[in-house]
């Protein structure tokens, strides 16, 4: 009853709430405060990504897991990230506001977390800032050895999506434009850049609106089975 | 010929075409044509390693692509760009709306995608200020919050220092909850932010007086890549509050917003690319900004020569290939 | 310990410092605090280098900088989640006092107790992490989940589906008629290329209807519908390939980025 | 002039200042600039909101309709219930249409308006509209056809999955990656090599993910089989268990549950790029002959593919993310392209609400392609020979598939 029943009339009641609000004015408000509900819900999902990391680190500490010692890390980083974040903690000039703690000016404790100077906007800067654009700018290495190694044409298909791609990678730069600069501006469509902004505008457009309408049914029948009861598969339970 | 003679014969080479290149050229063009040489004379080495000795490690290509991106970096190459349609579409736009219009511009995005699209925000956030726009600065990335405050300071605001806080722009910053956001601002701003970043209360701010919700706003600029991001911008606002958005994505997500264009987004900026060719729009129609900085202008440069390196990449590797099947048949 | 690994250890602490040094030296005419100045752009770079080494091999700087991010950006979004909306959107609607002592404004409508609601859901969500209770924390997911799905119904067959499907009438003849000369020799992108205009709509609205095709899965590809599905295929192949492109594009202008970083505010060489 | 015009300009916003006060008129002219007000000035309710919002349109001022920038503004006055009348807000004259919309009414008050022209220092105010009060509808009757194809749709996937329940048999075509799949498990057991089965980094709240079990089921029947090996690395642990369960029901149905065995479904790690480099570590030592990427897949596709192109392994791979898909179709032998994974989840397993769902979806793009041809031979004809009669179906039909 409490395990399943409950959430699957609150799972019922919000959704239904939420599509026919679209369709009866009278309910938009109740439909805005459902949604600031979910919204609000979302931070507490944070408080538990936060708490499942400590969580599964300090089990790693505790039991000496493998590479323990980064665990170490992991929990060192949250907590004082933790800190500065929610005390509020900033330095301009020399002059120290954690307005939580009574240092410093207690309006500070208006200002935006972002804000010039604090330390949480500092540390995402020099920290997370490097440590994220670098994890994907690795992906840039992959893809050229990716292109080496692993890009064939070894059917109809691949050929063909190679040569789209070609035409793109080279459409995108000035170099494209140099290697067919010779073809007259009446012929403008043969010249490389134009080819990749008519590939991406027509053919490109039509497959992607194809997957589109795919993905867009996909998701509608999804979202029905999830309000009817008929997909339970987020409780953790079989399907059918 | 031994291996020593090689070597002999490639220093003796490499001496010739370093004197030919100091010979030929002006000293300040040696950085740039040396590191072409490195790169295509790496190339033509690869595919002959490639075509005797088959296996080349991974590594080497890592520092291949590496080399190839850093060179043009140290010794800067500068194109031309020309708008394309789908660009020139969102500058017209914001060209085109009466002075004192409200844009709202929403940086959807991490440091992950940010060099690609850090460009482009800072160029329209620029256009908007100096077209006398009032500039509804927000974010539904958590991340992009602090993007956003360190542009606005550091890139953005410096070249307006008489521009107000609270009239002429204001930043509202990030709300946790994704679409949901966007769900209630599309009929209410102030449910949803209730204050600026500042914790300036809304109705106390000029620009909201006559902007209830993201209905009333001009035109919506999206600049992000992910989820949520363009995409829930169009679903949730542009489509059902019939506002004209604009969005600047990253290249990866860039072709998935074609089949919205131009009935659901009035123009797109695809890219680094699409960086550069609204920079160079926005330098070629405003003098003011003849002296900006134009980080996706200078990012064509080793983008080229990188896209030249990855397509060799792929010939090289469909030339083996194709030798290797045709020996297998045989 | 093996020897080579306190070599390396020790080389890249002693470059550390002496990055630290020299950046530090560097900023200080300019800025007050250059000593934390110098030292947040020497880490800054070190991090950026340590995710790097991963090219090379999996290594304990990479895995140090991983597990520092994971812990940092963890914090991050649960802080900016409580100042932005725990402080901004729920407090004021739930107590003046608490509104106050965070200095934001209180709602004009006054206090709304509607707003527990959420609260207990998500404190109902955080018992996921005792091992006992998680199944309560079943209820929330499905406010999450019903929320999703009841947002998304709408939006997606509305955008996705119906608009999709009213922006692919196109014409499929020309409107005016100039002859077969003009008509040939003059292909151009814009208005005035009347060949490619055709052409561009023809190839919308096929692609669109036989990538239908492919995707349709209660008729056996046979006949005039197995034709149909080829073609389908072709233009989704193209559409994969200027995705291909276009990634391979942003993939690049990351690392753009980060080595701009490493020469530009570190290294200071451009 | 043009520098007073600027003037009276700038101090607009502060309103009543010309009228008022002599001192200020004199200041700036003492010609009065006399205009003709705007006429047919009415009020309508919003339809189809919940009762907050007054429509308002006029017929511009004649001055303004002859010479341009004689009427610099147009001011909406409100009179609430019989009280004096507030200035509510200044059109721009010459932009846009003439209309204005107040907004955040209430239902229970009653309410007037009229409209003023401004020159640079004269008011003409129009007559006034009749009182009246904003309605509120209960229906969203302009959302009637997003009503009902939000109908249509649902109701057949409604009706599909309740009827192949009954047990109706429910007919989905051949997948051409499917018999690629026999093909690959067969190759490695001729090799003698083990097979690498991926299954995404994503929960088993992802589609996707559940779709991959479902083809795990149909490999490890026929691993069990032929007594092939299998590995398969996860990054979440929900997914381990339900991988086990799986494959060791495959192992129980070929009648040899002794040589299932823990070891072939493994955990690693939920970071992302620790799954990768873990499971780039997996193929590099043991060298699979046939390599399955099927699920929900990131950056990581990539690496993953690459990898296994390297070790020469056979590739089957297959997700439903866009961006992902070509890496798949250029680095894989056989790639199941976005919902030709859940196609062939539902074709393998039979259940009733993957394949009532996969037919419901069918109805839906029938319904586009019909839709698309009938508006692009309507447009056509009409636009080729000017035929008023498709002009209409395709205004009709663009209303009906609108965003509205």
């Amino acid at each position: 009853m409490f395990k399943r029943r409950i959430p699957l009339f609150i799972l019922a009641f919000v959704g239904t709430l939420l599509i026919v609000s679209v369709f009866i004015p009278p309910m938009e408000n109740l439909g805005e405060d459902f949604t600031l509900f979910f919204d609000i819900i979302a931070v507490f999902a944070f408080f538990l990504g936060g708490g499942n990391l400590v969580r599964i680190h300090f089990g790693k500490l505790r039991r000496r897991k493998k590479d323990w010692g980064f665990s170490i890390v992991t929990l060192v980083a949250f907590f004082f990230m933790l800190t500065i974040g929610l005390l509020k903690v900033s330095s301009v000039g020399g002059v120290w506001n954690i307005p939580l703690l009574g240092i410093g000016d207690p309006a500070a404790i208006a200002a935006s977390p972002t804000t010039e100077g604090s330390w949480f906007q500092e540390t995402f800067n020099y920290v997370i800032n490097p440590l994220q654009s670098t994890m994907y700018a690795l992906l840039a290495f992959f893809v050229a050895s990716a292109s080496y190694r692993a890009f064939r044409a070894k059917n109809r298909e691949a050929t063909l999506l190679l040569l789209a791609a070609f035409i793109i990678l080279l459409g995108r730069t000035p170099f494209g434009m140099e290697l067919t600069r010779w073809v007259p501006e009446s012929f403008s469509v043969l010249q490389i850049p134009n080819m990749a902004i008519w590939i991406m505008n027509s053919p490109n457009l039509a497959g992607q609106r194809a997957i589109l309408i795919g993905i867009g049914l996909g998701v509608v029948s999804m979202s029905l089975r999830l309000i009817l009861g008929i997909e339970r598969s987020y409780l953790g339970e079989d399907r059918g | 010929m031994g291996k020593r003679h090689w070597i002999l014969l490639g220093a003796i080479v490499a001496v010739i075409i370093i004197a030919a290149v100091l010979w030929l050229f002006p000293k300040e063009r040696w950085g740039t044509v040396f590191s072409l040489l490195l790169v295509f004379g790496g190339l033509v080495a690869l595919l002959l390693r490639s075509l005797y000795a088959k296996e080349v490690e991974r590594r080497i290509i890592f520092l291949f692509i590496l080399v190839a991106v850093a060179a043009p970096i140290l010794f800067p190459i500068t194109f031309t760009e020309k708008p394309t349609a789908v660009v020139q579409a969102v500058f017209d736009k914001i060209e085109n709306l009466p002075s004192g219009s409200t844009v709202l511009l929403s940086f959807d995005f991490d440091p992950a995608m940010a060099p690609e699209v850090q460009p482009m925000a800072n160029a329209i956030s620029r256009h908007c200020l100096e077209k006398g726009h009032k500039v509804i600065f927000m974010s539904l990335w958590a991340t992009g919050q602090a993007l956003l405050s360190q542009s606005l300071s550091d890139y953005i605001l410096l070249g307006f220092p008489d521009k107000v806080d609270g009239v002429d722009y204001v930043n509202i910053g990030y709300k946790a909850g994704n679409e949901g956001v966007l769900n209630v601002i599309v009929s209410n701003f102030e449910k949803m932010f209730p204050t600026d970043v500042n914790s300036v209360p809304l109705k106390d701010i000029r620009i909201f007086d006559d902007i209830a919700s993201a209905k009333d706003v001009d035109f919506i600029m999206s600049i992000g890549g992910g989820m949520p991001g363009p995409k829930e911008w169009v679903l949730f606002v542009g489509d059902p509050g019939d506002v004209d958005v604009g969005v600047g994505v990253a290249a990866v997500v860039a072709p998935q917003m074609y089949p919205y264009y131009p009935a659901q987004v009035i123009g797109i900026l695809g890219g680094v690319k699409g960086a550069a060719e609204y920079e160079y729009a926005l330098k070629d129609a405003y003098p003011v900004f003849a002296d900006m900085d134009t980080p996706g202008l200078r990012m064509m440069g080793p983008q080229t020569l990188a896209h030249i390196v990855i397509l060799s990449f792929i010939v090289i590797g469909n030339i083996i290939y194709f030798r290797g099947r045709r020996e297998r048949k045989q | 310990m093996k020897k080579s690994t306190l070599i390396v250890m020790a080389v890249v602490v002693v470059l550390f410092l002496l990055s630290w040094v020299l950046k530090a030296s560097a900023l200080q005419p300019e800025q007050g605090s250059y000593i934390l100045r110098g030292f947040l752009v020497t880490f800054a770079a070190f991090l950026t280098l340590a995710v790097m080494s991963f090219l090379y091999q999996d290594n304990p700087f990479y895995k140090f900088a991983e597990h520092l991010f994971v812990g940092v950006s963890a914090a991050f979004w649960m802080c900016m989640g409580f100042w932005t909306t725990i402080v901004q959107n729920l407090i004021p609607r739930l107590s003046t006092s608490l509104a106050d002592y965070f200095m934001v404004p209180q709602r004009p409508e006054g206090l709304n107790l509607f707003f527990y609601t959420p609260v207990i859901l998500g404190i109902l969500l955080l018992m996921r992490l005792s091992p006992r209770g998680g199944w309560i924390s079943r209820w929330p997911l499905a406010f999450i989940v019903g929320t999703t799905a009841g947002l998304n119904f709408i939006r997606y067959l509305r955008s996705d589906f119906i608009k999709q499907i009213s922006s692919t009438f196109v014409p499929l003849l020309g409107t005016q008629w100039e002859g077969i000369g003009p008509f040939l020799s003059n292909l151009d992108l814009s208005a005035s290329g009347q060949l490619v205009l055709l052409l561009s709509n023809w190839v919308v609205f096929l692609g669109v209807f036989t990538g239908l095709i492919y995707f349709f899965f209660s008729k056996e590809h046979k006949g005039a519908f197995g034709v149909g599905s080829r073609v389908g295929i072709w233009i989704l192949m193209i559409t994969f390939g200027a995705s291909f492109g276009y990634t391979v594009m942003g993939r690049i202008s990351l690392l753009v980025g980060r080595i701009t970083f490493l020469f530009g505010t570190w290294l200071e060489l451009i | 002039m043009t520098s007073k015009l600027f003037l009276a300009l700038l101090l607009l916003p502060f309103s009543g200042l010309a009228q008022d006060d002599p001192a200020g008129v004199d200041m700036l002219d003492t010609a009065v600039v006399v205009v003709a007000p705007p006429t047919s000035v009415i009020a309508v309710d919003h339809k189809y909101d919940k009762g907050e919002r007054i429509d308002l349109t006029w017929v511009p001022s004649i001055d303004d309709q002859l010479v341009e920038g004689k009427v610099l503004a147009y001011r909406i006055y409100r009179i609430v219930n019989d009280g004096g009348p507030q200035l509510v807000a200044d059109v721009a004259t010459g932009v846009g249409p003439y209309q204005y919309a107040d907004e955040d009414l209430h239902r229970d008050s009653i309410y007037s308006y009229y409209v003023a022209a401004v020159s640079s220092n004269y008011e003409a105010a129009s007559t006034r509209t009749a009182p009246m009060s904003p309605q509120r509808e209960w229906m969203n009757l302009d959302r009637k056809w997003l009503f009902l194809i939000a109908l249509i749709v649902g109701g057949s996937v409604l009706l599909f999955i309740t009827a192949a329940r009954r047990g109706t048999k429910l007919f989905v075509r051949k997948i051409a990656g499917l018999e690629a799949v026999d093909e690959a498990v067969g190759r490695a057991t001729e090799m003698g090599r083990p097979i690498l089965f991926v299954p995404g980094i994503r929960d088993m709240d992802d589609v996707q993910t559940l779709a991959a079990l479902t083809i795990l089921g149909r490999v490890s029947r026929v691993i069990a089989d032929y007594d092939t090996r299998i590995f398969m690395p996860t990054s979440r642990s929900l997914v381990m268990t339900a991988g086990r369960e799986t494959v060791k029901a495959a192992y129980q149905a070929a009648g040899r549950p002794d040589k299932y065995s823990d070891d072939m479904v493994t955990y690693y790690t939920d970071e992302q790029f620790g799954y990768v480099a873990a499971v780039d570590g997996v193929m590099v030592r043991e060298k699979p002959a046939t390599v399955f990427l099927l699920g929900a897949f990131f950056a990581e596709s990539l690496i993953l593919a690459e990898t296994g192109n390297y070790i020469g392994a056979i590739q089957i791979g297959g997700t439903a993310r866009p961006a992902q898909l070509p890496f798949f179709i250029a680095a894989c032998d056989f790639t199941l392209i976005g919902e030709e994974l859940f196609a062939a989840s539902a074709y393998l397993s039979g259940e009733p609400m993957q394949l009532g769902s996969l037919k419901g979806q069918d109805v839906g793009k029938a319904i586009a392609m019909i839709a698309i041809i009938v508006g692009a031979v309507a447009i056509t004809i009409g636009e080729a020979w000017d035929v008023e009669f498709m002009h209409d179906i395709v205004t009709w039909l663009s209303g009906v598939f609108s965003t509205r």
